[in-house]
C-alpha cells in the first residue's frame, strides 16, 4: 500500500521534498496557496551569490516533481489529528488522509510600511527588495535613478517591530541587487547602509569584493529617517559610524531589504495543530541539533524557512533531510 | 614569554654570513656620534680575530638620509650605491658589510628592486657609467656589521675578560636590545632571526652572559625618523616615541640597552636627558639613566677595552654604574682626556639626570 | 626646566586599563540598556540637536567605555531630550534615560 | 448681620426648661481619650498649617490671602469645599455607589457635628462659652450629660432628636458600605485598592466603630436624654434585656476611646485628607502651583491625598500587576514617609499621562509633584544650547503666509503626518511657513517633563524668538506635546496657537475646506497631552463625525488610556510600553471599529507597532476625504 504524504507549501522546500518522496514511491500531494508553484523563488529574478536565474532553477525543480499531485490556489482548511494519520480538508473540497505531513510553509516578507520612518508607500522612490526583483524581471518600473540606496535589516534586528533576529539572507541579497543595479544603471551611485555585513557563505565574500570594485559604497550605519526634497527626491539620513559623523545623501531610489517573518498561512495551519512557536514566531523544532526536521507531533515534519530564516541551499538541504526523515518514519511504522 | 617559541622563529630566519673577506663601508652618523665604535669594530675583527676587512677612503654616503628626507630621488640613491658596489668590485671583494642600518635597509631595498626590475639595474649601470665610468657587480653577500659581530660572538666570548653579569650579585645583567627598524622590518628574511624577534643582538647578549628582557614596546621605533628629528618643531613626536619605549621598559628595571643602529643609541641616550629636563623623570637606578651602548661598545667592554678608549665619555647617560656592576675598572680622572692626553672639556652637568 | 622648543605629545591611544569601570557599572545598574547598543548609528542620524552640533549617543557610549568621559559629555551636552532616538533605536534602548543617567553619573559639580 | 448674631446669642443664654445637667461640672473621666485626641489633632493641624504657610513664597502668601477675600474665589471655595469634601460630587459622577458611601460618611458626620453644636447652643449654651466649661467635648457627648423631663419635650427638641438619628442612620449606611467594600471592592467599581498601613488600619477600625458605638451609647441613654426613631426603640430593647438599671458608662467610654484613637492615628493615616482637603481647595483656587515636591503647596497636596486608590485603576501602567507600585497613591505615601529611593524610582517611571489627576476625587496634581521631584535631581545637570543660537528660518516667509507649521521632532519620524498636514493646507489654499522642514529646535516639553526647567526655558526662548520674528498669525502644531508647551509656557502675544485638529475643524466649519462623508467606521484616541493636557476633545470628533462613523471607545475623553509611548516616563522600558499600547488598543476596539484615528505622532507610532486594525492619523483621514471642487 502506498502511503499518503501531504506537503503544505509549494516553494523550494516543498518542491524538493516532493520530488524525492515521489521517486521513493510515495503518494505525494502538494498544496500551494498561490496560483503558481515556487513561492518567493517565483517572484525573484536572480539568486546570490552567482546570479543564477531563479526561473531556470524553478523550472528544473518543477520538472522533477512529475507524479506529484499538485493543488495550486488551494489552502488547508482544517487539519485533524487521527490515531496514526492526519485528516486534512483542503479549500478545493478534497479531503486527504495523510500518513505524514510536511510543513514547508516558508516565510512572509516583512511589511516594509511598518517602518514608518522609511516612508514605504509614501515616497515614490522607496521600494522593497521584492519590488526590485520584479523590476529586474520586467514587471515593475522605476525611474532611471542617479543614486540608489539599500537599507539592510529592515524589519530584522529591530525590537521595535518585534523581530530582534537577523534574517540571514538580506545582506547577500542587497549586495547582489546593488551589483545588479550598478550593471543596469552604470551612471548611478549606489550606497549600501549596513549595521554588520554578514557575508558568511561560500563565494559571498567574492560578491562583496565585486561590489566594492564596482564602486558601490558601503556605509556602516542604519538609515534612521527618509524625507522628501522639494524636487521629490529622497533625503536619506544615517550616521557613518566609522567616521562618527551623521551623514545625509539625496537618492532617487531607496531599496528596503525587508526581512523574513513567519508565514501567516503557515501559522494558521500550525495553530490548528497546536504546534508551538518560539518567541520569533517561527515553529519550534523537536530539538535544536539532531531533529531539526521533526516536530513534537509524530508524523509531522518541517522543511525550510518555516523554522526560521534560511538561505536557499539550506532550505533545499532541509527538504532532502525531511524526505529522509519521513521515509524512515513511514518504513518503521 | 615562551623561549622555545622564539627559538622556532629564529630557526626560520637563518642568514648566511660568510666567515671572512669583507668590503667595509662606514656610517655617516656613527662616524660623528660614536666614532670609537667603528674603530673598535675594525680593531676587533682585524686585530683580535684576524679577519680580512677592507675599507677605502673613496667610499661615500649611501644617500639614505637624503633619500628618506625626500631630498633625492630613488634613482640617484641607487646610482650612489652602484658606485659603492663598483668600488667593492674594483678592490676584488664579493662580501659587503655596512656599519649603518639605514644603509643596510637601502642596500636591501635596492637589490630587491633590481631583482624585480632588471631593466632598472641596467639603467643604473648606464647612469654609473655615464657619470663615473665605473662598472659594478652586486655583492654576493650583503651583511650588516652587527651580523658579523653576531657571527663572531662566541669567538669574542672565548677571548672575553668580563661578562654581562652583575659581579656583586652574580646575576646576569638585564639587557634591553633595540634593533634598527630598517634592519629587518622591511625584509625580515635579511635579518638574523627575522623582524618580530630579531636574534642578532639577543645572540650576542646570551653569548656574553647577559639576560634579554622582552617588554611590550620592543617593536617600537626609537623615534629617530628623519622627517621628525630634522625639524625642531617635529621633535616632540620623536621624543614621544622614545618616551613610550622607556615607559614600557621601566617596570622591567633594565641595566643597559644594546642597539645596532646609528640613530637609536643616540636618541635613546639623549632623549633621556630631555625627558629628565622636561618631565623630571629618570629611568635608571637612583636618578641615573639607563646606559645605552652600540654592540661594538659592548663587545669592547667584554673584551676588556678601556671604557674611555671606547668613547663612552661621549654618552649623555653616565656609564659608570654599569661598569661598576660588571666589575670593569676605570679611571674617572681620565674620562675627559683625549687621545693626546689633553683635556677635551667637560660637558655641563644636567639638572635632573645624574 | 629647559625650553627645547618641542615637548612630549600626549598619546592618542585609548588605554582601556585606565577606563572608569566603576562609574560605568553604576551606569549599567541604573540603566541596563547601556549595554545594548549595537552601534548602528540611528540615534546620531536622527538627532534633532545633531543638526546644530555633533551629538551622538552611540559615540558617547563608546567614549565612556573607552574612558573618555569628557568627550562623552560633550557629545551629549546639546541633547534637547526630544526622544527621537528612542523611537528609532532598533534595540529598544531607553535612550533618554540613558542620557540622563550618563549626565547624572559623570557630570562633576 | 451683627443684629442677627446678637439675637442668637441672647436666645442661647436662655436654658430651656426641663433640661438638667445630670453631672455636676458636666464632666466625666470618659471624655479624656476624646479630649486628648482632639487636642492633639488641633495642635498638629496648627503646626502643619504654619509649616505650609512658612514654605510658601511671599508672593504666594499674598495671593492666598487676597483670594480669601475676593468674592469670586471665596464663593468658589465654599462651593468646592461643600461639593468636594462633603458631598463628593466627583465620585458620585463616576461611581454612584462609591459616591454615596463617601458622602454618607462625610456629610452625615458633618451634619451630626453641626446639629450637635446647634442643639447645645439652643439648649445648653453655657457649655460653649469656654474650654473650661467643656466646649471641647460637651457637644459631642451632649446626650450623656443631660436629663430631659419627658413632659417638657418640645417640637423643636424632637426635630433635633429626629435629625440626629436620621443622620446617624445615614452615616451608618455609609459605614456598612465601606465595610462591604473592604471585602469586595469590585462591587463598588474598584479593581484595585490600596494596601492600608498600620495607622490606616487603626483609624479605619476606629472609624467603623465610632458610629455603631454612638448608636449604642445614645441608645442606652435615650430614655434619659431623649432620642428618636433609632435610639428610642434601641433603648426599649435594652431595657427588655438588661432591665431598668442600665450601666451605660462602658459604651460611652468605648465611644470616646474610639474617637480619641481615631484623632491620634489621623495624621499618620489616609484620613488626614478629611481635614487637609479644604486647605488644598483654598490654595488651589488661589492659583498656587507646585514648586517643590514636598514643601509649601505640595505638602498640602500630599496630605490631602485620601489614599483611596482610585488612581490605581486609572494608571495605564497597571495593566501589569508589577507596576501597581508606581501609582500616584504610593508615590504620595512614600513622599510622606520620606523614602527617597522609592520616591525617585516612582517619579521617573510615570508616563505623566495625567489620568490619575483627572480622576482624583481630591484633585491631587501628582504629575506636577512628580515633575518637581524629578527637578530636584535633574535641574543641576548642565547643558549647552549655544549652537542653536543662530537658528534662523530656512525658508523665506511666503508673501501673505499667516500660518506657521511647526511639525516638531517626532512628526519627522512619521512622514505621513507631515505630508497629510501640508497637503490639507495646500488644498485649503493656505500659504504657510514650514518652520522645521530641515529640523528645528525641540519645543522644550520633553525637557520640562524631565524636570530640567532651566534647560527647557532656554529652548523655549530660542523658539519663541524664531516664531515672533516670522510674523505669522497662527502657529499650527501636529504634535500635542508641542501644542501643550506652546500653549502653556510660551506666551506668544498676538499669535493663535492651534493644534491641527482645531485648525482643520475651523477650516471645515468655515467652509474653507470641504470633506466628503466616507463609509468606514473609526474610533478616536484622545492623546494625553491634547485631551487631559489641553482639554481638546470635541474638535477632532466633530471633524471625524462628518467624515465617517465615529465609534466609541470603552473609556474615552479624560478617561482615555495612554498609548504607552509618552515621553513623560523616563525609565519605563520598551516591553512595558508595548503592553500599555496593547491595553489601550483593546480599549479602543471595544466596538469593533475599522480603524483607529489619533492625532499625535507618538500614539500613531505606538499603535502601529501593535494594532491589528489600521491606525491612521487625523490629518491623514481628513486628507483622504477632501472633496475636490
Amino acid at each position: 500500500m502506498k502511503n499518503n504524504i501531504l506537503i503544505i507549501g509549494g516553494g523550494p522546500a516543498g518542491l524538493e521534498a516532493s520530488s524525492i518522496l515521489v521517486k521513493m514511491g510515495y503518494n505525494v500531494i502538494l498544496v500551494e496557496k498561490e496560483k503558481q508553484l515556487g513561492g518567493h523563488l517565483a517572484k525573484w529574478d536572480t539568486l546570490f551569490p552567482d546570479g543564477l536565474k531563479a526561473e531556470e532553477l524553478l523550472k528544473a525543480m518543477i520538472k522533477k516533481t512529475e507524479g506529484v499531485k499538485c493543488f495550486t490556489d488551494t489552502q488547508v482548511q482544517s487539519v485533524n489529528i487521527l490515531d496514526k494519520s492526519y485528516n486534512v480538508i483542503l479549500s478545493n473540497g478534497i479531503t486527504v488522509l495523510a500518513d505524514a505531513l510536511l510543513l514547508a510553509t516558508g516565510f512572509d516578507l516583512f511589511k516594509a510600511e511598518k517602518k514608518e520612518e522609511y516612508g514605504y508607500g509614501i515616497y515614490e522612490g522607496v521600494i522593497t527588495n521584492a519590488d526590485l526583483e520584479q523590476f529586474f524581471k520586467g514587471n515593475f518600473s522605476i525611474k532611471k535613478p542617479k543614486a540608489v540606496g539599500f537599507v539592510h535589516c529592515v524589519g530584522s534586528r529591530d525590537e521595535k517591530v518585534c523581530n530582534p533576529a537577523c534574517s540571514k539572507v538580506c545582506c547577500a541579497t542587497a549586495v547582489k541587487q546593488a551589483c545588479h543595479i550598478k550593471e543596469t544603471f552604470e551612471e548611478a551611485d549606489v550606497f549600501c547602509f549596513y549595521m554588520d555585513l554578514r557575508m558568511f557563505g561560500r563565494h559571498y565574500e567574492d560578491l562583496y569584493l565585486k561590489a566594492q570594485k564596482m564602486g558601490i559604497r558601503f556605509i556602516r550605519g542604519r538609515v534612521s529617517e527618509v524625507a522628501e526634497t522639494s524636487e521629490g527626491r529622497l533625503l536619506v539620513k544615517a550616521e557613518d559610524t566609522l567616521s562618527s559623523k551623521p551623514i545625509k545623501v539625496t537618492l532617487d531610489t531607496l531599496v528596503l531589504m525587508a526581512g523574513m517573518r513567519p508565514s501567516e498561512s503557515g501559522y494558521m495551519v500550525g495553530h490548528q495543530l497546536n504546534l508551538s512557536v518560539e518567541e520569533d514566531g517561527f515553529f519550534s523544532t523537536k530539538d535544536t541539533m539532531l531533529s531539526l526536521q521533526k516536530s513534537n507531533l509524530d508524523g509531522l515534519f518541517f522543511a525550510g524557512a518555516a523554522t526560521g530564516p534560511k538561505t536557499l541551499p539550506d532550505t533545499l538541504h532541509e527538504a532532502r533531510s525531511a524526505a529522509m526523515e519521513i521515509d524512515n518514519y513511514l518504513t518503521k511504522k | 614569554m615562551i623561549y622555545e617559541g622564539k627559538q622556532k622563529i629564529w630557526a626560520d630566519y637563518q642568514k648566511e654570513i660568510p666567515e671572512d673577506h669583507y668590503f667595509y663601508v662606514r656610517s655617516c652618523i656613527r662616524q660623528s656620534f660614536f666614532p670609537a665604535s667603528e674603530v673598535t669594530f675594525l680593531d676587533i675583527t682585524r686585530n683580535k680575530l684576524g679577519k680580512d676587512i677592507f675599507e677605502t677612503e673613496h667610499h661615500t654616503t649611501c644617500g639614505g638620509i637624503a633619500y628618506h628626507s625626500d631630498a633625492i630621488p630613488q634613482e640617484t640613491a641607487m646610482t650612489i650605491i652602484a658606485r659603492q658596489f663598483a668600488l667593492m668590485k674594483k678592490y676584488g671583494y664579493e662580501n659587503y658589510v655596512c656599519s649603518c642600518i639605514t644603509s643596510f635597509g637601502l642596500y636591501c631595498e635596492t637589490m630587491e628592486t633590481w631583482r624585480e626590475y632588471p631593466e632598472l639595474q641596467e639603467k643604473i649601470a648606464d647612469n654609473l657609467w655615464k657619470s663615473c665610468k665605473l662598472e659594478f657587480a652586486k655583492p654576493k653577500f650583503l651583511v650588516h656589521a652587527s651580523d658579523l659581530i653576531f657571527k663572531y660572538r662566541n669567538q669574542i666570548a672565548a677571548k672575553s675578560k668580563y661578562k654581562l653579569v652583575n659581579v656583586r650579585t652574580g646575576e646576569p645583567l638585564r639587557v634591553v636590545e633595540h634593533i634598527g627598524c630598517h634592519y629587518s622590518k622591511m625584509f625580515p628574511s635579511k635579518g638574523v632571526g627575522g623582524a618580530e624577534y630579531p636574534y642578532v643582538l639577543v645572540g650576542m647578549v646570551e653569548a656574553w652572559g647577559g639576560q634579554i628582557i622582552d617588554y611590550p614596546e620592543r617593536r617600537h621605533c626609537c623615534g629617530f625618523g628623519f622627517r621628525q628629528y630634522m625639524i625642531q618643531s617635529n621633535r616632540g613626536y620623536s621624543l614621544s616615541n622614545t618616551h613610550k619605549k622607556f615607559e614600557s621598559m621601566e617596570p622591567f628595571k633594565p641595566d643597559m640597552i644594546i642597539t645596532n643602529c646609528p640613530g637609536c643609541p643616540y636618541f635613546l641616550d639623549r632623549w633621556q636627558y630631555v625627558i629628565a629636563e622636561t618631565e623630571g623623570k629618570t629611568y635608571g637606578e637612583n636618578g641615573h639613566g639607563i646606559p645605552v651602548f652600540t654592540y661594538e661598545e659592548v663587545a669592547g667592554l667584554v673584551m676588556g677595552y678601556d671604557p674611555w678608549d671606547l668613547g663612552l665619555q661621549t654618552h649623555q647617560v653616565g656609564v659608570e654604574p654599569l661598569l661598576d656592576k660588571m666589575g670593569i675598572p676605570y679611571d674617572p680622572a681620565k674620562k675627559y682626556l683625549g687621545k693626546n692626553g689633553k683635556n677635551i672639556g667637560e660637558p655641563e652637568k644636567p639638572h635632573c639626570l645624574k | 626646566m629647559i625650553e627645547f622648543g618641542f615637548k612630549l605629545s600626549p598619546s592618542s591611544r585609548i588605554n582601556l586599563d585606565l577606563r572608569d569601570k566603576a562609574s560605568f557599572s553604576k551606569l549599567v545598574e541604573i540603566e541596563p540598556d547601556a549595554l545594548k547598543c549595537m552601534a548602528c548609528g540611528s540615534c546620531t542620524a536622527s538627532c534633532s540637536a545633531g543638526v546644530f552640533e555633533e551629538t551622538s549617543l552611540r559615540s558617547a557610549l563608546l567614549s565612556l567605555q573607552n574612558g573618555d568621559k569628557e568627550k562623552a559629555l560633550k557629545l551629549l551636552s546639546h541633547c534637547m531630550f526630544c526622544g527621537k532616538c528612542t523611537m528609532v533605536c532598533p534595540r529598544g534602548i531607553n535612550t533618554r534615560h540613558l542620557i540622563l543617567s550618563i549626565n547624572k553619573i559623570y557630570q562633576v559639580r | 448681620m451683627t443684629a442677627l448674631l446678637q439675637t442668637l446669642y441672647t436666645y442661647s443664654q436662655i436654658t430651656p426648661e426641663g433640661i438638667i445637667d445630670r453631672y455636676p461640672n458636666s464632666y466625666n473621666h470618659f471624655v479624656l481619650p476624646f479630649v486628648i485626641g482632639i487636642s492633639f489633632i488641633i495642635v498638629y493641624l496648627l503646626i502643619g498649617l504654619i509649616r505650609i504657610l512658612y514654605h510658601l513664597t511671599a508672593e504666594e502668601r499674598k495671593r492666598l490671602f487676597f483670594s480669601l477675600f475676593t468674592p469670586k474665589t471665596a464663593l468658589k471655595n465654599i462651593k468646592d469645599i461643600f461639593c468636594d469634601c462633603l458631598l463628593h460630587t466627583k465620585i458620585w459622577k463616576r461611581k454612584p455607589l462609591l459616591g454615596y458611601m463617601h458622602s454618607a460618611i462625610a456629610f452625615g458626620w458633618f451634619m451630626l457635628i453641626v446639629l450637635g453644636h446647634i442643639e447645645v447652643a439652643l439648649f445648653a449654651p453655657r457649655h460653649l462659652d469656654s474650654v473650661a466649661d467643656g466646649a471641647l467635648y460637651y457637644p459631642i457627648f451632649y446626650r450623656f450629660f443631660i436629663w430631659m423631663s419627658p413632659e417638657h419635650e418640645t417640637l423643636r427638641g424632637s426635630l433635633f432628636f429626629f435629625l440626629m438619628d436620621f443622620f446617624l442612620l445615614y452615616v451608618l449606611s455609609g459605614i456598612a458600605l465601606a465595610m462591604y467594600k473592604r471585602v469586595r471592592s469590585i462591587a463598588l467599581g474598584m479593581r484595585h485598592t490600596t494596601k492600608p498601613s498600620l495607622a490606616d488600619r487603626v483609624a479605619l477600625y476606629c472609624l467603623w466603630a465610632i458610629f455603631p458605638l454612638r448608636l449604642l451609647a445614645e441608645g442606652f441613654t435615650a430614655d434619659l436624654s431623649g432620642g428618636s426613631f433609632l435610639t428610642k426603640p434601641l433603648n426599649m430593647l435594652f431595657r427588655n434585656f438588661f432591665g431598668n438599671e442600665l450601666n451605660f458608662l462602658p459604651t460611652w467610654w468605648l465611644y470616646s476611646i474610639c474617637l480619641g484613637l481615631f484623632f491620634l492615628a489621623m495624621p499618620f493615616s489616609r484620613y488626614m485628607h478629611i481635614l487637609t482637603e479644604p486647605l488644598l481647595i483654598v490654595m488651589r483656587n488661589a492659583g498656587l502651583k507646585v514648586r517643590k515636591p514636598r514643601k509649601g503647596f505640595a505638602e498640602a497636596e500630599i496630605y490631602a491625598c485620601s489614599s483611596c486608590g482610585l488612581c490605581l485603576d486609572a494608571c495605564p501602567m497597571n495593566t501589569q500587576k508589577k507596576n501597581l507600585k508606581y501609582s500616584s497613591v504610593y508615590f504620595i505615601r512614600f513622599l510622606r514617609r520620606h523614602n527617597e529611593k522609592k520616591i525617585n524610582e516612582i517619579a521617573d517611571k510615570c508616563l505623566m499621562c495625567g489620568k490619575c489627576y483627572a480622576l482624583c476625587p481630591v484633585g491631587v496634581n501628582s504629575p506636577d509633584i512628580r515633575r518637581a521631584q524629578r527637578e530636584t535631581l535633574n535641574h543641576k545637570l548642565s547643558f549647552d544650547f549655544t549652537p542653536m543660537d543662530n537658528f534662523r528660518l530656512k525658508e523665506n516667509s511666503e508673501e501673505g503666509a499667516e500660518v506657521m507649521y511647526f511639525a516638531g521632532c517626532m512628526s519627522h519620524l512619521t512622514p505621513k503626518i507631515i505630508k497629510s498636514v501640508t497637503s490639507v493646507l495646500e488644498s485649503a489654499g493656505k500659504k504657510f511657513i514650514f518652520a522645521d522642514r530641515e529640523g528645528g529646535i525641540c519645543c522644550g516639553r520633553p525637557m520640562l517633563l524631565a524636570g530640567r526647567t532651566e534647560a527647557a526655558k532656554e529652548l523655549i526662548s530660542k523658539n519663541k524668538k524664531m516664531i515672533m520674528e516670522s510674523g505669522c498669525k497662527i502657529l499650527l502644531l501636529s504634535c500635542p506635546i508641542c501644542y501643550k508647551v506652546f500653549k502653556d509656557d510660551y506666551d506668544l502675544k498676538g499669535i493663535r496657537i492651534l493644534h491641527y485638529t482645531q485648525y482643520l475643524n475651523e477650516l471645515i466649519e468655515k467652509g474653507e475646506l470641504k470633506v466628503a462623508k466616507g463609509s468606514g467606521s473609526m474610533v478616536y484616541h484622545d492623546p494625553c497631552e491634547l485631551g487631559r493636557g489641553c482639554g481638546v476633545y470635541e474638535e477632532p470628533r466633530n471633524v471625524l463625525r462628518t467624515i465617517g462613523e465615529l465609534k466609541k471607545a470603552e473609556k474615552e475623553r479624560d478617561e482615555s488610556i495612554c498609548c504607552g509611548g509618552s515621553l513623560g516616563s523616563l525609565t519605563l522600558d520598551n516591553k512595558d510600553r508595548g503592553k500599555i499600547a496593547e491595553s489601550s488598543i483593546n480599549n479602543l476596539t471595544a466596538e469593533n471599529p475599522q480603524s483607529i484615528v489619533t492625532a499625535c505622532p507618538l500614539c500613531y507610532r505606538s499603535f502601529r507597532e501593535k494594532s491589528p486594525i489600521p491606525v491612521k492619523d487625523f490629518a491623514e483621514v481628513v486628507c483622504e476625504n477632501i472633496k475636490s471642487n
